[in-house]
């Protein structure tokens, strides 16, 4: 499957390019018309369009009954969401970004992920939790966290982070179908990309990762806005007479590994490049997963691209420093392919 | 005074009451496992107030929820059989003792985390309203959980969204080992309600027509206006917050002067007073068949096999 | 009325006004990055709360935050510095505009997550109580910020504990693009205080002596009593929530009505009243020495070396 | 180091056995003794001596200035923590189990952790947080989380992860007296367990992983209360004729990889036992760190052991599955050594 356009399942005609803003208004848009059980609540996610306008023009089509204007209580919405859930409805809880997540994590992580299993599936807990996780440019040490790893490790979540407006939408779609409860990270620095979104209705899958890039000596493997990064390296690799093939993970939990070892396999190297710090990272473990299932397949250790160890510094000389880099990519490429 | 209503609601407390004795006693046989908290002392509570509530009203508390499973019509012999983390229990053996579950009758358990319920109590209430149900949520907690952040947001887009749901912090003094004194301005847990502002009551949880009365009159609130109520119901447990609990921090005397006007021992005796010590006697006699079938259920109930462990994690 | 006192204020007032007019301008030129939260409009608040505090006071805010570390006498050149993410900033450019510290004046931050800083600030208050000083702790906060949980688990506690803090919620009837009026049901926002309960106070937040007063008295039950106090300062920001909200969700009128009495303007009419022009106009001109002399200090200075990149991390 | 009595710093004579809850009950009065500006606040430390009893006698020898019985306001009193730790207090915070660490998790991620750096070194943050973290016997899904992957993951936190007495009591007074904000791991389960722990005064060093037993053919690495597990998994392999090393890891962050990579690079065999889920976990980095620091050394990839992907169910027939048992360790190690 290539870069370009990905087709999972649609079904439809005409393509054009809408940004990932528009794709999203565009999933939860599709969804609250097909059912009526699906709302959405959040700060300024009404009057105000969304604080990145993901949800512009929702408040005047379903009205403030199906499109919330919350308080600062994460917490309490999210709570709220869950109960809802509980109860039938459909929510999708925006986050302003998942830095504020960290209020209601509890919420996320002992109730929603726990209430199947603690009630043996008496309860069913279909939400969606979305908003924006990762830095953006210089916003500061608590505005720039990455919470991939912590929802990531909790079972009973469904954790998804696409990259492309075409996976956004085909993924919030089927999240806001799924009935577990689903965290959906997107990216603040990415709301505006634009690509190709087909016209007609389509759903990506859950669970299944995507080929961006087709290369047979290295596999690249990414998630959420790295994977714009990871292969815009793969070019300059290219240039370097190096094929790198790049993934696109789309879903964090539960894991495509088929996809994944089936490249390393061939490539026999691989890089992983993220934007969170390595001690305890979603990347460290799929390095390990990697290793564990395909030791005696690799020719060299599996490589990590990482934020670096310390909180994020505010100015931008320092910001570069610590996050990843098609330099770093490049680095550890060469490094590994040595 | 309805003299079928008070053998009903005699009926309901002795249930719990026994129930838990029982519960107790597996527990010192070491066939329960984890922590047991017991709701006894505090029947009048959940008693009352489910009496007065619809079939359609959500039902939700913290791990103290025996009481309120059975007091909502919940199958005692499921409740047993998943104290023994039996495969036939409420929740098939994966919640134990704090996490009840009888999803049919709406009663959404069973919570562990302190305050936490109190967001999600609304979120349930806030669907009945969406769908426009009739139906509303109450939603107990401790008089512990007050000073917790999910409370205050809970309660706070209750009052701002017209949420039709009813709070009852049942004040039984204690926070395990901690007495109210020690985290409570106040005498008057209620107050809390006054910074949203929310319509509040206090209310004698011995009293399980008083408890009636005062969740009629929020419920109807809550059905009919879509606003929420906090109540404070002003209870007792006479065990240890959890069977580990000796319970050290209070004396005899400070329990007995409660259970002097015990809602069950008050009951019983307001029916031998009408006459009808027979049927009481026969209640005694009915429920103590059923605990006792419910103990022995459980017993010989099978545990889950072991390749079912990961089962219920995702649909 | 203190003819000095009248000077020193507006100096104070018109410092941050002009120090931010600057930040703007350097945000649209692209040389600040990441967020820009303006103070204009609310400067009584902070210049009339700080005014009457001790040195050995603390001050935390959120991140609209420049105005309270200005007030608090933190060096204009070190916060232009900041926000350029210079070296020589407040923070060494590791903060950034929502973060700016003077640990010496005890101006403890500029913090990020909306109620976080008030059981922090709670803390703060404690520590000097624990000490025996006479020091207390001012938190400011949002209208946005008191539906959340840490606001209401700050409260609790410093209620509980006597502890002696003063909390100013900076009502500038905005959180972001939401109107206060869809976060809370009621125009008097102190009645939060009726919870703990705690004292309690409003205050126009545009007075600057009116502000005085309000937190002399607050700081004084602080310090003698131990007792915190909520304040409510009903204020305005003229700007957007941040550099990137063109504020299409209120209409000039209503901004222009604020600015009809604007603090700065109002005392600057008071001086020139008291025949007080020259004095005024130099006020006015050293001001603009300073600001402009900040703005050359933090272009010119340096960038932290990116092999500092990780330090600060740990001691 | 050998596993009966480790030797760090200690310079004291006599040698009794005690409880790990007396072991830490002396640390934090030695300490609170010793520096008047050390204070514990926390659910149930006064009156109730604790809800384990770590605090045994404390309120009656510090009184109620000092050691501070807190409401449940997790949150609240974090934060209250953090910001007298900010004006020169040294607060020892206790969660009565980490569990209820994710209702105050911002304050420890986003205000203690970051405190520094924002500052850019003008706030300090001396405070530790301490509690049971991990599965006890059926608890149930809601009180057997392990966060050590959370905190592990976030710089500008020190996290400690003991497992004997003696090793609690050095690290927790190291931890009293250190300058960055601390996150410090018990376990429910072995408060009564007793070991070692010498009269006089010592201290273990943070950042200082310890062998707990040597040995040749294969590194066990475990912390917390898994250790013991792990030592049993080895007694069982001696058996066997597999002379099993088992280290101690005591300090998750900042690693002790010096110590890790000298033993794998002897045995060139490693597993790794951890009561966490796989995904994104400690365990897994640290199979990461070992595995790309010295890929030619290892014999077999790095074997891990670690709780199944599920919420943790409450029966005991269940819950014994998803724990980690000395049965799987030795399956796993069997399986490394072949
Ligand atoms: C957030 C949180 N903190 C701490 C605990 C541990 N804990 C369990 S019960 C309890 C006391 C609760 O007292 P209360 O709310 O009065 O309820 P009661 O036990 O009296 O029914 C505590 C502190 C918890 N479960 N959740
Ligand atoms: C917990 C949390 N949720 C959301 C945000 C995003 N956010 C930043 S400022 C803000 C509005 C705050 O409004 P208010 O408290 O009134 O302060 P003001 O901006 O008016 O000074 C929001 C929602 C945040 N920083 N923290
Ligand atoms: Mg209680
Ligand atoms: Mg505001």
């Amino acid at each position: 499957m290539s870069n370009a356009m990905p087709s999972d399942t649609d079904t439809q005609s005409a393509v054009r390019e809408i940004a990932i803003r528009d794709a999203l208004q565009e999933a939860m848009t599709e969804e609250m018309v097909r059912d009526e059980r699906v709302f959405l609540v959040g700060e300024e996610v009404g009057g105000y369009n969304g604080a990145y306008k993901c949800s512009r023009g929702m408040l005047d089509q379903f009205g403030p009954r199906r499109v919330i204007d919350a308080p600062i209580a994460e917490n309490g919405f999210a709570g709220l969401g869950v109960g809802a859930a509980m109860a039938g409805l459909r929510p999708i809880v925006e986050f302003m970004t998942f830095n504020f997540s960290l209020v209601a994590i509890d919420q996320i992580i002992n109730t929603a992920a726990k209430a199947r299993l603690m009630s043996a599936g008496q309860l069913s807990c279909p939400i969606v939790f979305r908003g924006a996780g990762g830095a953006a440019f210089q916003l500061g040490a608590q505005h720039a966290n990455s919470f991939d790893a912590f929802y990531a490790a909790t079972p009973g979540l469904i954790v998804l982070a696409p990259a492309t407006p075409y996976d956004m939408k085909g993924l919030l779609k089927s999240a806001i179908r799924d009935d577990n409860p689903v965290v959906f990270f997107e990216s603040e620095l990415t709301y505006g990309k634009r690509g190709p979104v087909p016209e007609g209705e389509y759903l990506v899958p859950i669970g299944v990762a995507d080929v961006k890039r087709e290369g047979s000596d290295v596999t690249l493997i990414s998630w959420s806005k790295n994977v714009f990064l990871t292969l815009e390296a793969a070019e300059a690799l290219a240039e370097r007479g190096i094929s790198a093939e790049v993934i696109d993970l789309r879903t964090l939990r539960p894991l495509d590994a088929q996809t994944v070892l089936n490249s390393v396999a061939k490539t026999n190297r691989c890089v992983i490049v993220q934007e969170q710090h390595e001690v305890a990272s979603y990347g460290a473990y799929l390095a390990h997963m990697i290793t564990s299932s395909i030791f005696d397949e690799l020719d060299a250790p599996v490589g990590l691209v990482s934020t670096l160890e310390a909180p994020m510094p505010y100015s931008k000389a320092l910001e570069v420093v610590l996050l990843p880099s098609k330099q770093r990519i490049i680095d550890q490429v060469l490094a590994v392919c040595a | 005074m309805d003299q079928e209503l008070v053998a009903d609601l005699y009926r309901k407390m002795l249930r719990i009451r026994r129930f838990e004795e029982e519960a107790a006693r597996l527990y010192t046989e070491k066939k329960i496992g984890g922590f047991l908290h017991l709701y006894i002392g505090q029947e009048a509570v959940a008693v009352g107030a489910l009496s007065v509530l619809q079939d359609n009203d959500y039902v939700m508390t913290a791990y103290r929820c025996h009481g309120h499973y059975l007091a909502r019509g919940g199958c005692s012999r499921a409740g047993m059989a998943e104290l023994l983390g039996k495969e036939t229990g409420c929740a098939k053996g994966r919640g134990g003792s704090m996490h009840f579950y009888d999803v049919a009758r709406r009663f959404m358990g069973g919570w562990g985390i302190v305050g936490a319920q109190v967001p999600v109590a609304a979120g349930l209430a806030f669907a009945e309203k969406y769908k426009g149900s009739d139906g509303i949520a109450i939603c107990f907690l401790g008089d512990g959980a007050i000073n917790i952040g999910s409370f205050h947001e809970g309660l706070s887009l209750a009052a701002l969204w017209n949420i039709p749901v009813i709070y009852v912090i049942e004040n039984n003094y204690f926070a395990m080992g901690t007495p109210l004194e020690k985290t409570a301005p106040t005498e008057d847990l209620s107050i809390r309600a006054l910074a949203y502002p929310m319509a509040r009551d206090t209310v004698d949880g011995h009293d399980v027509f008083a408890v009636r009365s005062c969740i009629h009159a929020a419920a109807k609130r809550a059905r009919d206006q879509k606003l929420p109520t906090l109540i404070e119901a002003k209870t007792y447990r006479y065990r240890g917050h959890s069977m580990a609990d000796p319970a050290k921090y209070r004396t005899a005397q400070d329990v007995d002067q409660w259970k002097s006007r015990d809602p069950i021992k008050v009951l019983g005796e307001k029916l031998d007073g009408f006459g009808l010590r027979g049927l009481r006697e026969q209640i005694d006699q009915d429920i103590e068949q059923e605990i006792m079938d419910a103990v022995r259920f459980a017993e010989e109930s099978p545990f889950p096999a072991p390749e079912t462990a990961l089962d219920y994690a995702y649909v």
